[in-house]
């Protein structure tokens, strides 16, 4: 290919850029005209406009000042990341006991936790709800915690379980010679090794507890409890029938800036805990 | 004591309770909190029915929509002693509506009925008379229409209403059977009456405007939609509530100062008149409140002839209060209240009394088929025949 | 599914005897078992038991704890009228249901299949080495990243017929020749449901298959550019084979996930037969309607409709999650 | 300092039985080679010793007591594996004090006794580095660092050499050998298929076949005497020639055992004669292989370059007394 | 039948340059195999030679015809990868028959030229498994056959054998030079950095460092006329000893290079003498290594068993026609 001009090649090239650029529009466009919208108000809103033509920070404004906004940001943040670092801390000590130790019905309970992960949320809310009243955290932080296991836990344990059993059988020896316990290999010599599966089965968690809905909704009764995504669906304009799109947008563009950043910053990490773990055939 | 009321009021109506509010915890020293919920009347009521159900004790006072009186009778006090002196103030038929086997569940605070918004304007620039009948108002909207198109706004429609598949539709819907003289879906009695040829009628009718004067979109509309086309400035007419009012006269509206509003016209044939669909809000108290003593004091506060007529002031909200009708302020403040009284007097209310229990089901039902019908599924009459069998299963022995 | 992992070990005579290590991994193993199992069964197998049993009688959202067992009652029962006629009620025979079901299979189907074709390209496109691949990587997660209430509203704020961009890019372009109501009208409200679905989850489809992807080794590829394979050919018959076990992976989860689909639809489409999926379909029973056995019913239904596609699909496709014993 | 002895040991994984009944006493000090094929047991062996598998039967004995059920950080062993098994996370400096601060020792003692054992394997300038910083000889290194700072009564390797390169794994297997003349009251027990190593290392080589012991005895004793045709094949490089059927006659056994260094070359007149198949010259000597009807092609070991062309028919000799005579059951004639 | 031209290859990846122009002519049905440290461009020359990787500058020809841009498939080679690169969907069959298909060849030709490959190889009863269920020998005899049938006119293999243990390793090196004997037209290159396998198969050896080529020449050439130390090291096992500093003055050279199996231990009255520090018999011969102020210790080769001990000094004497003399720079003076 060097010298030569290569008509085929350029040819192939340039059609490959092609089909990048469409992929990456395709993938961010939706997000851009969101932005766009955010940025517009009143009857601007109606318009279509395919570049920012106004530009107004009302919309953060309100959203910001709206209602308790800074205060769902938080107790997302905080559910998520709790949620996150619960689930993490169950999974991977379960994850051990399934990969690392020979039991019987290992099969099966593998199985079972595979079956947890495809429950309709739909069927188990009322008794969620019940549950969750039982145990007297109805409408604190710890309702939306509690119930979002039943989510992240299955997929966790089963991503660090295949994670956690391709790991050399020789560290863990070595560290048995040296006298480590099961609860040392787990967090000085596992957790360190383990971290892009962390990485990405926490972020997989993080997602998924950030963009809940259902369970946020009826968990929680008040709005210093409540979560950005029930935030974002309450956010209302002046009056009663009024949709208010572009506080809507911007709520969006807040809410999502901060998945797309850990996506971002991680994204490397995504690929290769999947790869290592998780997804093998 | 510390209440807390939920509501699903937005924006300046949250403001505006909370301003209520406010007074009320400085006039009794207790403090109120206020859980809002999403806008979605039914969302909010698929939580209410949860909470109540699990008898969730943190909510005190609930803000209930007018229908849901009958299906959550069981878990509201009664507030008939409570409101004795101020139940002959409200109107009658509101009082009825919230009124279920003789235990008033909740006391109203508004009410709600829509109007034709037209646009003054061109009904000018076209010559023509605010519409009387659904097909006066077809012929005016296809001429205008037509005549704006070919003036190059392309974008121009004649009428746009709430046709999603929702609780709106039902309302629309309504209005369009009742318009026709083809009753109210299920009567008073509990006797099914949906399957005539009026309603049949009043259906196919409205069926015809999908395409023609209504955008296809129109099937998908709610409130704000239909009110987003008409705020561009691309309808001549719209059926909304009057919340919509307000806001078309907001200052970046592009019909601002050129619409007005009327009653929604009429149908035609037998007992045909003009219909609005009853909107508007109560205050409930839940029995599993903790103070409900304190709990029957702030619905009573919230429902007071001062709230009403502040709200009536503020949020162009019609009262429930005859009195207020004839009050000076407001008709200096918002005139259009007055103008609604006629429209208000030709409300009817959605079955919700008779069906009880089963009423969201009958209406989930009833909008099914007329959603159906609109967007082309089997004819008005087939479909219709085919509500009444599914109601009468539904009804059983009865509602 | 907590007692085999629990029991204490047992000293069998006659075999050996457990060394201190054996011993002191086996008490980990259990202590690390339990929080799992604890949180698992409090918050999944207690609640699903409750809708199983609610199913079963005739309970309703007001009166919960005074219900009474009615069998299968929910699900079929019949009367034979007077007349001699046998009429049959219940679940299993309501039109609704089994539109819900048709309607939850093909969007499962299709948005799967094209979740895969979409999401095997994008892998393929990432697995080439380019510049800036790092970006367009975190490009195409970003819509996976949107929560779906915001992707929904995103989107029917797209898909709307007058203020729509997508009308007015499509007209603009000369594709549409009117603008369409996408969400609204029956034909098109599935269409619309299914591009934002495939638009929002077929980077995740992606990714996992990138990730089976990466797992082929390079000089395979090698090996057949000495052959003289053409890379179409490679595609088929090395790329394909060597990654369906991730396909098949990905594709069972993601079937999973659209078989219970709720957010999107309830959000995104008028709440017509066209689209009611099952899990719509319960909440309306569940909530808003009077019918809470009957919703119950429909949602243990749904869990098994779910729990018996995975065991066929495991079955046929010989997917191998265990990864066996090492 | 430990005297090891296994007494019928066995281990079974599920119904399969995989060391079966071995009886071995190792000394005190002594290094002991495993050598035997793949799949023989060796690892298990070691591993049995070690604590890492339970025992299914028999007894395992340190100094007189028996600690079958020991936990193997209470064992006064060290291991050093295949594959290193450094922490990867760790630094040098850490991945050889792990074992000690989990014994929660005195800060400054495990400092002096990291450096003490860096010192000695010359790694003390990488101990800030981690394991991925540095060479296969020397992540080979660190794990020996790591074995020998937990101050073992006995050192167990398994395979350590065989992922690093021919040239370090001369290098490395002078250095264990090195550190075995310092460590003279360790006990040390190498596993290995490389019979080089065996035989450069081993005080006493035990010959390991399908989960029994073959024979045990000394390098020169294997070399010279070995029991069986199995331990002759499998001790000495290139491998001994065996011939068999009419060659073997003459010689009263079913089988003669003659390495390739044992046999010389004849233009004329020699005990047997074949026909040049393929010769490797390298360098110092040069092999020549010959077939002559046997299973394997026969070679023939030379000092310095071979001279032979492929094709040429040559004779060959056999030194008379380094040939071994073996019966049919491949037992030893002597 | 193919000969190969290098001419000022040149290979960048990116700003490094990782071949520095190499010349080299590779004859028609040559052995030849390229060695040298790890990372020296070794495979990356050779990817070159099979198209796999684009030429930065310089001339690639065959036969007298530029190849420089043509694709791999059609510069009539076949490669065999160190790790083997089978389809592990595929059968053995399919794996070596696949290349063929898709030239649409007549069926039962293929299958023909498919089951003489497997004969060749002894691979034909597992013609039908998938290559997980072979064992690495296996595998790499695949991969071979898989080459064969394509009927390459250059054979290029890439460290083919260092995924085998030692035994087998020895084994298929034996095939692959039979196989070379056996198929005397095709032109083989060979990369390994394991110099026992490249004096043992090759006609003729390349020795690159760092992307350009030491020196070029038949395996004998090497050994015994290294044209500098590096080569020197690298040829022959165990390594060359380097005596430099007083050691080396005598003899007028900066370094004398001296092969353990030159020197010869004298009780006393050698012209250098050092403190014995590790013997290893090894059966046939043993290794003496001795500290007498070099880097390394000096080895020496001594046939059958040692019966020197550690501590004791010797005297040694290197055998004079042997010694190689390298001035300061590594070149050899001659
Ligand atoms: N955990 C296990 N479960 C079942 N079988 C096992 C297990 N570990 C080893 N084996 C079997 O025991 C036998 C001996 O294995 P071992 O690892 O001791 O062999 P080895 O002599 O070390 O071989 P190599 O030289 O290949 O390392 C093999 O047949 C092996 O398959
Ligand atoms: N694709 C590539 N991109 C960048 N650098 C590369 C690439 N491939 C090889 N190199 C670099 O080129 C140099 C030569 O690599 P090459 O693989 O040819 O070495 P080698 O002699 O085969 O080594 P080894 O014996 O370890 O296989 C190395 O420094 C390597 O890092
Ligand atoms: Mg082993
Ligand atoms: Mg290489």
């Amino acid at each position: 290919m060097v010298g030569t001009f290569d008509l085929w090649g350029l040819t192939k090239t340039v059609l490959f850029y092609a089909l990048v650029v469409f992929i990456v529009v395709v993938s961010v466009f939706p997000f851009y005209y969101a932005i766009l919208t955010s940025f517009k108000t009143g009857t601007d809103l109606f318009r279509v406009t395919y570049w920012p033509t106004s530009f107004s920070w009302e919309n953060y404004l309100s959203v910001l000042s709206q209602g308790s906004f800074p205060r769902n940001l938080w107790n997302s943040i905080f559910v998520a990341s709790v949620t996150v670092i619960l689930a993490l801390f169950i999974a991977i000590t379960a994850a051990f006991a399934l990969s690392r130790v020979r039991f019987r019905g290992r099969g099966l309970l593998l199985m079972t936790i595979l079956g947890i992960s495809m429950f309709p949320q739909i069927a188990v809310l009322a008794g969620l709800f019940e549950v969750v009243r039982f145990l007297g955290i109805y409408n604190t932080p710890w309702a939306l915690i509690f119930s979002y296991t039943i989510f992240t836990l299955p997929f966790t344990v089963w991503v660090l379980t295949t994670f956690m059993r391709d790991l050399p059988i020789e560290i863990e020896e070595a560290a048995i010679v040296d006298g480590a316990t099961p609860w040392v290999i787990i967090t000085r010599v596992f957790m360190p090794l383990m971290w892009p599966a962390l990485v990405t089965t926490g972020l997989l968690a993080f997602i998924a507890a950030w963009n809940e809905f259902l369970f946020a909704l009826t968990f929680t009764s008040s709005n210093l409890t409540r979560t950005v995504p029930v935030a974002i669906a309450l956010l209302s304009g002046g009056s009663q029938y009024e949709i208010p799109w572009g506080i809507i947008m911007a709520a969006s563009v807040i809410v999502t800036v901060p998945l797309v950043v850990l996506v971002l910053i991680f994204q490397r990490k995504i690929v290769s805990g999947l790869t290592a773990g998780g997804v093998k055939g | 004591a510390e209440l807390s009321i939920v509501s699903g009021d937005t924006g300046n109506g949250l403001a505006f309770l909370r301003s209520q509010l406010d007074k009320f915890e400085a006039a009794t020293g207790n403090t109120v909190t206020v859980v809002p919920m999403p806008s979605s009347t039914s969302d909010q009521f698929g939580q209410y029915r949860l909470w109540l159900a699990a008898g969730n004790s943190d909510i005190d006072v609930y803000t209930t929509d007018v229908i849901w009186a009958p299906q959550l009778a069981e878990q509201f006090l009664d507030l008939t002693e409570a409101a004795k002196d101020v139940a002959g103030d409200h109107f009658p038929s509101i009082i009825e509506s919230q009124t279920v086997d003789g235990k008033l569940v909740a006391i109203p605070a508004y009410t709600d009925a829509p109007a034709l918004f037209y646009r003054k304007d061109l009904l000018e620039k076209y010559n023509k008379e605010v519409p009387k009948t659904w097909a006066e108002l077809k012929a005016t909207a296809q001429e205008i229409m037509d005549g704006e198109r070919a003036d190059g706004n392309a974008d121009m429609y004649g009428f746009v209403f709430q046709g999603n598949a929702y609780e709106g539709l039902t309302c629309n819907a309504l209005e369009w059977v009742k318009s026709y003289g083809g009753g109210q879906i299920v009567e008073a009695d509990g006797s099914i009456s949906i399957n005539n040829p009026q309603a049949a009628a009043a259906i196919t009718e409205a069926a015809s405007w999908i395409g023609t004067i209504s955008p296809e979109g129109n099937l998908a509309y709610q409130e704000e939609e239909s009110r987003g086309v008409w705020q561009l400035g691309n309808s001549v007419f719209m059926r909304n509530w009057p919340y919509a009012y307000a806001l078309g006269e907001g200052a970046d509206s592009a019909v601002a100062g050129k619409f007005d509003v009327a009653p929604l016209p009429a149908g035609e044939g037998e007992g045909a008149r003009s219909a609005a669909t009853l909107g508007g809000w109560n205050y409930a108290v839940s029995k599993y409140s903790q103070d409900p003593d304190e709990a029957i004091k702030l619905a009573l506060f919230l429902t007071s002839p001062e709230v009403q007529k502040e709200r009536a002031i503020q949020q162009t909200n019609l009262p429930t209060l005859v009195a207020l009708y004839d009050d000076a302020d407001i008709a200096k403040a918002a005139p259009i209240i007055p103008n609604w009284k006629e429209i208000f007097q030709n409300a009817v209310p959605r079955p919700s009394a008779p069906t009880k229990t089963d009423y969201n089901e009958v209406s989930s039902q009833f909008w099914s088929a007329v959603h159906n019908t609109l967007s082309g599924n089997g004819t008005a009459a087939e479909n219709l025949e085919m509500l009444e069998l599914q109601l009468t299963e539904l009804k059983g022995a009865g509602w | 599914m907590t007692t085999e992992a629990i029991a204490p070990p047992v000293v069998v005579p006659g075999r050996a005897i457990k060394s201190e290590l054996m011993r002191q991994r086996a008490r980990a193993a259990r202590w690390f078992l339990v929080p799992m199992m604890i949180a698992l069964a409090v918050v999944a197998g207690w609640p699903l038991l409750r809708s199983i049993w609610f199913s079963f009688t005739d309970a309703s959202l007001t009166n919960l704890v005074g219900a009474n067992f009615v069998g299968f009652n929910n699900y079929l029962r019949w009367t034979t009228l007077a007349s001699g006629r046998t009429v049959f009620q219940g679940l299993l025979v309501d039109p609704a249901w089994w539109n819900a079901v048709w309607n939850t299979l093909r969007f499962a189907v299709t948005s799967v299949f094209f979740e895969a074709l979409f999401g095997m390209a994008v892998a393929l496109v990432l697995n080439a080495e380019f510049k800036g691949r790092g970006i367009v990587r975190a490009a195409i997660l970003i819509p996976w990243a949107i929560p779906t209430v915001v992707s929904a509203k995103m989107w029917s704020w797209m898909l709307n017929d007058q203020f729509g961009i997508l009308n007015d890019l499509g007209m603009r372009l000369g594709l549409l020749s009117q603008k369409v109501a996408w969400t609204a009208s029956p034909e098109t409200a599935m269409t619309a449901v299914l591009v934002v679905d495939i638009w929002k989850t077929t980077p995740f489809m992606a990714l996992l298959i990138l990730a089976g992807l990466q797992m082929i080794p390079k000089d395979i590829y090698e090996a057949a550019e000495i052959d003289g394979v053409h890379p179409v050919k490679q595609f088929f018959k090395i790329t394909l084979p060597l990654v369906r076990p991730a396909l098949m992976v990905a594709i069972i989860f993601r079937l999973l996930d659209a078989m219970r689909i709720f957010d999107l639809i309830y959000v995104l489409t008028p709440n017509s037969v066209a689209t009611k999926t099952m899990s719509v379909l319960a909440r309306e029973n569940l909530f808003d309607f009077d019918k809470f056995a009957y919703g119950s019913a429909q949602a243990t239904l749904l869990f098994l409709i779910i729990a018996g596609m995975t065991i066929l699909y495991i079955w046929l496709g010989k997917v191998r999650f265990d990864g066996g014993d090492r | 300092m430990a005297n090891i002895q296994l007494k019928n040991l066995r281990k079974s994984f599920g119904v399969v039985e995989v060391i079966k009944g071995v009886d071995l006493d190792i000394r005190s000090g002594e290094f002991m080679v495993f050598v035997g094929p793949s799949g023989c047991g060796k690892s298990t062996l070691l591993r049995l010793i070690a604590g890492l598998e339970d025992i299914t039967s028999g007894e395992l004995v340190f100094d007189g007591v028996l600690v079958n059920g020991l936990a193997p950080s209470k064992r006064g062993i060290a291991m050093v594996f295949q594959s290193y098994a450094l922490y990867p996370h760790m630094t040098v400096y850490d991945n050889m004090a792990f074992g000690l601060t989990l014994e929660k020792g005195n800060k400054d003692d495990i400092r002096k006794r990291v450096e003490r054992a860096a010192d000695m394997l010359q790694i003390r300038q990488y101990l800030d580095r981690l394991p991925k910083q540095l060479s296969g000889g020397q992540r080979q290194r660190v794990a020996i660092g790591r074995a020998i700072v937990r101050d073992p009564k006995v050192f167990l390797f398994d395979e350590p050499l065989s992922n690093l390169d021919a040239a370090l794994r001369v290098a490395t297997r002078i250095e264990i050998a090195k550190l075995h003349e310092s460590m003279h009251n360790v006990t040390m027990v190498y596993v290995t298929h490389d019979q080089v190593e065996a035989m450069t290392l081993a005080d006493r080589i035990c010959v390991l076949r399908d989960g029994i012991i073959e024979q045990v005895g000394t390098p020169m004793e294997l070399y010279e005497r070995p029991d069986s045709m199995f331990v002759a094949g499998f001790i000495g490089s290139p491998k001994m020639n065996f011939i068999g059927g009419s060659h073997a006659e003459p010689f009263g056994a079913s089988t003669v055992g003659i390495r390739g260094e044992h046999l010389v070359i004849k233009p004329s007149d020699g005990v047997w004669s074949g026909q040049v198949i393929h010769t490797e010259n390298l360098g110092a000597d040069s092999y020549v292989y010959l077939e002559m009807g046997t299973e394997e092609p026969v070679v023939v070991r030379l000092d310095g370059k071979s001279e032979y062309r492929s094709g040429e028919t040559v004779h060959i000799s056999p030194m008379e007394d380094k040939i071994h005579r073996f019966d049919a059951a491949g037992r030893p004639i002597r």
